[in-house]
């Protein structure tokens, strides 16, 4: 499993020093359950049920900070994709189902959002 | 081209005659249109300077040898665009004065090859007559004609510039180079073959080489003071293609010796008696280096430096050989 | 006379090489060169072939001896001689001719085995040349285009559709008879016009009508110190195409190759014009090109007629005037010393 | 024809238990020019090495070929043993039977028969040996040193000392380097102007010692033992010889909104300056790009209130050529431009500096007199934070890949001192491991943590960002508790890698010395040989060779200057042997070889030759054998062969090729 | 002593390693008892730079079936920049040989440095699988080098 990560992420886990940065940059981070420069070690250990259930998964902006920000080109943020797409194909492609939308609606919600939510979390 | 002779003749007269220069390396008219020599002329001996669309030698090499004999005074040498290239790089290399020379750049619009006219059955040829588009041919047999175009030197179809990178002036006009084909693309050619038909196709070819040392001799950047295949000491001479190997030694070492410093004058293929396309071997390697190593043109510039002598720290590693396709 | 159909060729050369190896003039890979005849292979009626027929007798590379050391001891072993039986067609008048000189060569004492061997075991078949071309000037060395009678073992002629066939010597007969069966008899009617209209063509040749009178064996003194040579000389770019299209050049180095087999001598042709010619350990005694150039010529036109009864060493085919890569040839040097006249 | 001996080891068992020493010995006795061949149990033994020598006299040895061990074991004992026997030594070749064969096969004959045909491929080598001689040099006794910092000047004093003329090549006006910049130096805390100075001073009062301050290197030509050296020396514009230093005209000079470099442009300096005031020598200079007069050919403030007559417009740069027998490089470090690191606000806020303008805040004649003050309100701040590996141990483009290897110790001295001057500070480090490897380093740290209660905490900061209040927010993380810090200061100090001088690589290649991807210059060996460069006559002293700290750039720069004694006690070097030669007679003057050497040790000449009873003149090239260093790149580039490498050569090559095709 | 008296075909194979990096890798491999075939062998050059396209051509000559070089890692070279000449020299001669149709794998350029002895045995043990399964030299060798089977 944590080399379907490493694959797919394209990353190797093993370049993170612990330097925290990401965590350091995260605006989501107060969010999170586990935090970006957590994923890197627990990728590595193997600890890939935890992340797998993580919340932080769904709460990660894909923002990028701390693809920019990493010192050691570990970019965190790929790895939380890559495991992100490890749910997803666990789940057969359920994640958001079309009737979760109704209630996910509100008037500033762009139509590309949803779109793109489909396109992501779907498959 | 007659008009250009004319003007060749002519100044190479003033030239001489207000002591510009003391001495005059053109072409020497023969028995036939096509059979000229190159020669040195003096005051004297101008009559038989003749130029016509048979002057495909390239003079330049004989620069070496005059340059160290010339005491006083300059060379005259008439140089076509493609010849300007071996003069710079016999400038870069130091074989040749340029003090010492003066350079007439002479335009050119392709030269002629008399065994093309030969291949199209026109037997026993005594004169030619280049109308600038056909050629009159008397032969023993009677007049024929032929197209220009068809028989034109293998070189002079791939022209690779019809500019004068090195001269003191300009003779005739200016001719386009709109017509030359891809100088790259035989080699291309057999770069798409397997291995297997390439190493059929230069056996075939190779094989015919009877080591006469023609594509040797005349080339502008062989011009070692001892060839390695001459110099038993080398641990390399030989004198004949006593088996396959020698052929392939003899004549991938020539290639690799003036790797980077051929300017594709294309004078080994126009004198081997067996008309082996050597070209192609230097091609091959001006190909490599413009496609590994950036674009460059050796002779372009006097006092460049050739790729083989220099380097950059993120080079091409051999391996790309290994990883390129058709095995 | 005989004739066999030109649409037949090829049952002639498959009867010959029944008992002997038959070697004639091949296009491979755009040149005509002698090479050995199998089933199938086509014969090329191209004027010259690019390398002359000397080959045969003379390869360019040639193993004599070989020697393997076993421990500090060192073991010779000859090469065999070779015994093959061959048949050389389509051999025109001035490459026959060529053997001759050759065999004034190799042929006198000390007589070369491998040479001779060659020679003794081959039938030479030439053909008359119905379209001589400008580079053509055997004429001035005697040989006739039309009828190469003269060093051959059997003439042919192509005219019509036929290929004529005349045995002229011994061994020629003896071909001819082993042979006959796919040869039919015939008279010499187009034979003779064919002759005719060749020695027409002959008259038109360019250089057909040089004069040899300033050459000769006793014309050392004369030519020796001629100023003509620097001129000559001046473009010679010191590369044996000359020589070794030549059909008459005869020059050979010995050398050894030292092979993980042991050692091999060999002989491999050689060129005067070559900087590292009868290179010795003081240097070479011809060091500029100059020399090697006068050498060549005056070879062949003085000191090899004083050495053999005035025979000149060249035969006129022409091949150096097509191959130089600077277009000095004989030709010129014999006009330049009055030969035009 | 050679007479060769072969001497086959056992090694013990090393050898012998794989390969069947006898049939080696058997096997080579039958190859051309071996007249002799024995085995022994251990040939470098001494009575090995009898047994060589023995055989040697004996049988009129001219070769001999040890089948042994990797000739980078012992090839220089059996040449000993050889010269000793009256043989030279260059007339001894090695087999390897023992790394290259009996120690990675397991088959018997397999590796006999190995053996047999290295040890005929080492035969075959000596059948064309020639007896070679090492040539000699002579030693100019005077050494040059590049950068006048403190690896430079202690590197320059103790050659000066043990009696060496030396000079000193710094590129800005006064000596004295990164070190005179410093406030305090770790871990002893003492001053740094109070132990740097009396070395400036001493440098320039040196008597075997000669400043060419502003002063660059412009060309170096030569080799080890022999350097031609050209120094430039810029125009000051003021005649260093009439200049007291009074430093009026520093004071009077009108065009003041200049930076000033030796305060890390925190202030200001007039366009006619001393960096600072205990600079050596103690001479103004004219800042041509900021001076008024140069500009507009008005104001010559300067001039009128010079009382000296000091001032000279018209000075031109003077270059001085000298010779030399060996150069100390000592070019040191910048700090690394921290303006791509955004996230931090070095661009946008004045209260986010470098160590290095903490350094000058905190120095008594730094832009502050040393009160420690935010740099955007001159308030005294409350908070400060510290954040470490700013650049230093990243892999991406704007980082070094390296430790900078002094912030640990510096930061936590900063963070003392402050905590110690104004204990209302709060000072908080941001680190992501703190190494302080080190006498009494670990416990300077410890007492900072455990003494001054500076808050360490373990994480990055992600940004940094300013408050309205005209405070700095900081948000970072604490790995430790693993949870997200917010802090609000007045300062965030980065840390910032150090790099090489940007000068360094023009250098490097005047001198052909290596450089690493990183720009620092390559040690000859980075073990056994870490103060000279791969470059026979240069040597390596301070942060040029790697990021160090004072102590160890002191102790480096006196290891370099020793190396430099130890050459210049020398009145002859012994220079390689194996050094390529050129034909004369097969040179045709191309000047490939030339273009492909790295030691520029190929010259041309126009020389007569006699070729054969033609004499001409012909450009031919000439190798210094002084400089050539055997690598043979030469060899390849020259199409004729005419250049061959002595030891090495084609032959040589070949026949080995050939021995081993056989 | 006859080589390869057993009828199995086994490849010959040159190494040209460089003194300073490669040279000492092999030493190291030894060292380190890392076998590799014994069908490589190599010979000492000061630096890749030193290795002419001859030698390379002369091995297979010879009967040489594979011929490897090995050098300091580029930027490590000792004497500075001989293995980047080195490399542009081979890259040109591999290259000719390909385009003459011989077989590329039958040449190889590897930096090895003086520390990886493992990484030296391992490149000789893929060289010599390589050229084994290539079979024997046929295209570039001179018969008359032949071992004749007596």
């Amino acid at each position: 499993m944590s080399e379907n990560i490493i694959r797919i992420s394209g990353i190797n886990p093993r370049q993170c020093m612990k330097c925290g940065k990401c965590s350091a940059t995260c605006p989501a981070f107060d969010e999170m359950d586990v935090h970006p420069h957590q994923f890197a070690s627990m990728v590595v250990e193997g600890r890939v049920d935890e992340l797998l259930a993580s919340e932080t998964l769904w709460k990660c902006l894909s923002c990028f900070a701390c693809v920019e920000r990493c010192p050691r080109s570990v970019e965190p943020a790929k790895l939380i994709e890559a495991v992100r797409d490890c749910v997803i194909r666990q789940k057969g492609g359920s994640y958001l189902s079309p009737d979760d939308i109704p209630e996910k609606l509100d008037s500033e919600l762009p139509q590309q959002a949803l779109m793109a939510a489909f396109r992501k979390y779907r498959k | 081209m007659q008009k250009t002779a004319g003007l060749i003749k002519k100044r190479a007269l003033e030239l001489l005659a207000d002591g510009t220069v003391t001495k005059v390396l053109g072409w020497e008219e023969g028995d036939f249109i096509y059979d000229v020599t190159p020669a040195f002329f003096d005051k004297e001996t101008i009559d038989s300077l003749v130029f016509s669309s048979f002057c495909g030698s390239n003079l330049s090499k004989y620069l070496i040898k005059a340059c160290k004999e010339q005491t006083e005074g300059k060379i005259l040498v008439f140089l076509k665009p493609c010849d300007t290239f071996s003069f710079n790089q016999l400038l870069t290399e130091h074989r040749i004065d340029r003090e010492k020379v003066y350079v007439v750049g002479v335009e050119c619009k392709g030269m002629l090859d008399i065994e093309k006219i030969k291949a199209l059955g026109i037997n026993g040829v005594t004169k030619v007559i280049d109308n600038g588009e056909s050629l009159n041919i008397k032969t023993i047999y009677g007049e024929k004609t032929c197209e220009r175009s068809e028989v034109l030197l293998e070189k002079c179809t791939t022209c690779k510039s019809k500019e004068l990178v090195v001269f003191d002036e300009v003779l005739g006009e200016k001719a386009e180079n709109e017509n030359s084909q891809d100088r790259f693309a035989q080699v291309a050619a057999l770069e798409a073959m397997t291995t297997e038909e390439r190493y059929a196709f230069w056996q075939g070819e190779l094989s015919k080489c009877i080591r006469c040392n023609a594509c040797r001799n005349v080339c502008p950047a062989c011009s070692c003071m001892k060839c390695v295949f001459d110099n038993i000491q080398s641990g390399v001479a030989s004198k004949s293609n006593a088996d396959t190997f020698e052929e392939k030694m003899f004549h991938i070492i020539r290639a690799f010796h003036v790797a980077g410093r051929c300017t594709d004058c294309g004078e080994c293929s126009r004198v081997c008696p067996q008309g082996i396309p050597l070209h192609l071997l230097n091609r091959k390697f001006i190909k490599d280096i413009n496609e590994l190593y950036g674009d460059y043109q050796a002779g372009e510039e006097a006092g460049s430096r050739a790729p083989l002598v220099n380097f950059t720290f993120d080079d091409a590693e051999p391996s790309v050989i290994h990883e390129r396709g058709n095995s | 006379m005989y004739y066999i159909e030109k649409a037949k060729l090829s049952e002639l050369f498959s009867k010959i090489a029944e008992n002997r190896s038959l070697y004639l003039p091949v296009k491979k890979n755009g040149q005509t060169n002698f090479a050995h005849w199998e089933e199938g292979t086509e014969y090329c009626d191209d004027l010259k072939t690019v390398k002359s027929a000397k080959d045969h007798f003379f390869p360019q590379t040639e193993s004599l001896m070989h020697f393997k050391t076993e421990g500090k001891k060192i073991q010779i072993n000859q090469d065999k001689i070779p015994d093959e039986k061959t048949v050389l067609f389509g051999v025109r008048g001035c490459d026959a001719k060529s053997f001759k000189i050759l065999d004034s060569v190799f042929m006198s004492e000390p007589q070369d085995a491998f040479y001779t061997a060659r020679r003794e075991n081959s039938v030479v078949i030439t053909t008359a040349c119905s379209s001589p071309d400008e580079a053509c000037f055997c004429g001035v060395f005697g040989v006739d285009p039309a009828d190469p009678k003269a060093d051959s073992d059997v003439v042919t002629w192509f005219a019509g559709d036929k290929l004529y066939w005349e045995a002229v010597s011994e061994k020629g007969e003896a071909l001819t008879e082993e042979i006959k069966d796919v040869l039919s008899s015939s008279d010499e009617k187009e034979v003779e016009e064919e002759k005719a209209r060749i020695s027409e063509i002959t008259k038109l040749l360019p250089l057909n009508n040089m004069s040899l009178s300033a050459f000769g064996g006793d014309k050392t003194d004369a030519l020796f110190n001629a100023p003509q040579w620097d001129k000559l000389s001046e473009a010679c770019l010191g590369c044996g195409s000359c020589t070794f299209v030549c059909p008459t050049c005869q020059c050979y180095d010995v050398r050894d190759y030292n092979g993980a087999n042991g050692i091999q001598r060999y002989r491999c042709w050689d060129s005067c014009m070559f900087s590292d010619f009868t290179m010795m350990a003081h240097g070479t005694n011809r060091p500029t090109q100059k020399q090697r150039f006068r050498q060549r010529f005056m070879h062949k036109l003085v000191y090899f007629p004083a050495n053999n009864n005035g025979e000149f060493s060249c035969v006129g085919c022409g091949r150096c005037v097509a191959r130089c890569p600077i277009s000095m040839n004989i030709a010129k040097v014999i006009k330049s010393f009055g030969g035009d006249k | 024809m050679q007479r060769i001996g072969v001497f086959v080891c056992w090694c013990g068992s090393n050898i012998a238990a794989t390969v069947d020493v006898d049939a080696v010995v058997e096997a080579v006795k039958n190859e051309p020019g071996v007249c002799f061949a024995k085995n022994y149990q251990y040939m470098c033994s001494e009575a090995g090495q009898a047994l060589i020598k023995d055989a040697i006299k004996e049988h009129n040895l001219t070769g001999i070929v040890v089948c042994s061990c990797s000739p980078r074991m012992h090839e220089a004992t059996f040449r000993k043993t050889a010269e000793q026997a009256g043989l030279n030594p260059y007339m001894v070749e090695i087999a390897n039977i023992r790394e290259h064969c009996s120690w990675i096969h397991k088959d018997m004959k397999e590796a006999t028969e190995k053996a047999v045909i290295l040890a005929r491929a080492a035969i075959a080598k000596v059948n064309l040996n020639a007896p070679l001689q090492a040539g000699e040099s002579a030693v100019t006794k005077r050494a040059l040193v590049i950068g006048g910092g403190i690896a430079g000047l202690q590197s320059a004093i103790d050659i000066a000392d043990a009696g060496y003329p030396v000079d000193i090549v710094e590129k800005s006006p006064t000596i004295g380097g990164k070190m005179a910049q410093l406030d305090k130096t770790f871990p002893t805390l003492d001053c740094a102007a109070c132990i740097l100075t009396p070395k400036m001073v001493e440098a320039a009062q040196h008597p075997n010692i000669t400043l060419y301050t502003y002063s660059e290197v412009e060309e170096v030509k030569g080799f080890v033992g022999n350097f031609n050296v050209k120094i430039k020396k810029k125009a000051r514009f003021v005649d260093s010889t009439k200049c007291t230093g009074c430093a009026v005209c520093t004071a009077k000079c009108p065009s003041r909104k200049g930076g000033n470099e030796f305060n890390c442009n925190l202030d200001t300096r007039g366009a006619v300056y001393i960096p600072f005031a205990q600079a050596v020598p103690n001479v103004a200079t004219i800042d041509t790009e900021r001076c008024i007069h140069f500009k507009t050919g008005k104001c010559g403030i300067c001039q009128k209130v010079c009382s000296a007559g000091a001032i000279d417009f018209e000075q031109k740069d003077e270059f001085i050529e000298e010779k030399y027998g060996a150069i100390v490089v000592a070019t040191g470090f910048e700090i690394l431009d921290v303006t791509k690191f955004d996230e931090f606000q070095y661009t946008k806020h004045p209260d986010v500096v470098t160590s290095l303008e903490l350094e000058r805040i905190m120095n008594a004649a730094g832009p502050t007199k040393g009160t420690l003050l935010r740099m955007s309100n001159k308030e005294h701040p409350h908070d400060i934070v510290f954040i470490q590996c700013v650049g230093s141990r990243g892999n991406t483009c704007r980082d070094k890949t390296y430790c900078s290897k002094i912030c640990c110790m510096y930061t936590a001295k900063h963070a003392m001192l402050i905590r110690e001057k104004y204990p209302d500070v709060n000072v908080h480090v941001f680190y992501i491991d703190v190494r302080t490897p080190g006498k009494n380093f670990d416990e300077f740290y410890r007492r900072a943590v455990e003494q001054y209660n500076v808050d360490y905490i373990k994480g990055m900061v992600g940004k940094v960002w300013e408050k309205e209040n005209g405070r700095l927010a900081v948000q970072g993380v604490d790995l430790i508790s693993n949870r997200r810090i917010m802090l609000e200061t007045d300062m965030v100090v980065l840390a910032a890698a150090i790099q090489p001088s940007k000068g360094v690589r023009n250098i490097a290649t005047m001198l052909t010395a290596s450089i690493d991807t990183n720009d620092f210059l390559t040690e000859a060996h980075p073990k056994l040989r870490p103060v000279e460069s791969p470059t026979a006559g240069v040597f390596l002293s301070g942060v040029c060779q790697g990021p160090k700290d004072i102590p160890e750039t002191v102790s480096q720069a006196g290891a370099a200057a020793v190396k430099v004694v130890g050459l210049l006690a020398k009145d002859k070097l012994v220079t390689n042997p194996c050094t390529a030669t050129p034909n004369e007679l097969m040179c045709n003057g191309c000047s490939s070889c030339a273009r492909v050497c790295p030691y520029g040790a190929i010259d041309y000449v126009e020389k007569e030759v006699n070729d054969h009873g033609k004499r001409e003149v012909r450009r031919l090239a000439t190798v210094n054998s002084a400089l050539c260093q055997g690598c043979g790149a030469c060899t390849v580039a020259c199409p004729s062969g005419a250049m061959d490498l002595k030891g090495f050569s084609n032959r040589q090559i070949m026949a080995e090729v050939d021995a081993i095709c056989r | 002593m006859p080589i390869n008296e057993n009828k199995e075909w086994k490849p010959l194979i040159v190494a040209f390693c460089c003194n300073w990096c490669s040279y000492a890798g092999a030493d190291l491999a030894g060292t380190s008892r890392l076998s590799y075939p014994a069908e490589v062998k190599i010979i000492k050059v000061p630096c890749s730079c030193r290795v002419n396209p001859m030698f390379i051509l002369k091995a297979f000559e010879r009967g040489a079936d594979g011929v490897i070089m090995c050098g300091c890692h580029p930027g490590d070279c000792h004497y500075s920049t001989g293995n980047y000449y080195a490399r542009r020299r081979m890259t040109m001669l591999f290259s000719m040989l390909d385009y003459l149709g011989i077989d590329r794998q039958r040449t190889r350029v590897e930096w090895v440095s003086a520390a990886e002895g493992q990484k030296f045995a391992a490149v000789m043990n893929d060289f010599a699988k390589t050229i084994t399964e290539l079979g024997e030299n046929v295209k570039l060798g001179d018969l008359r080098c032949k071992k004749q089977q007596d």
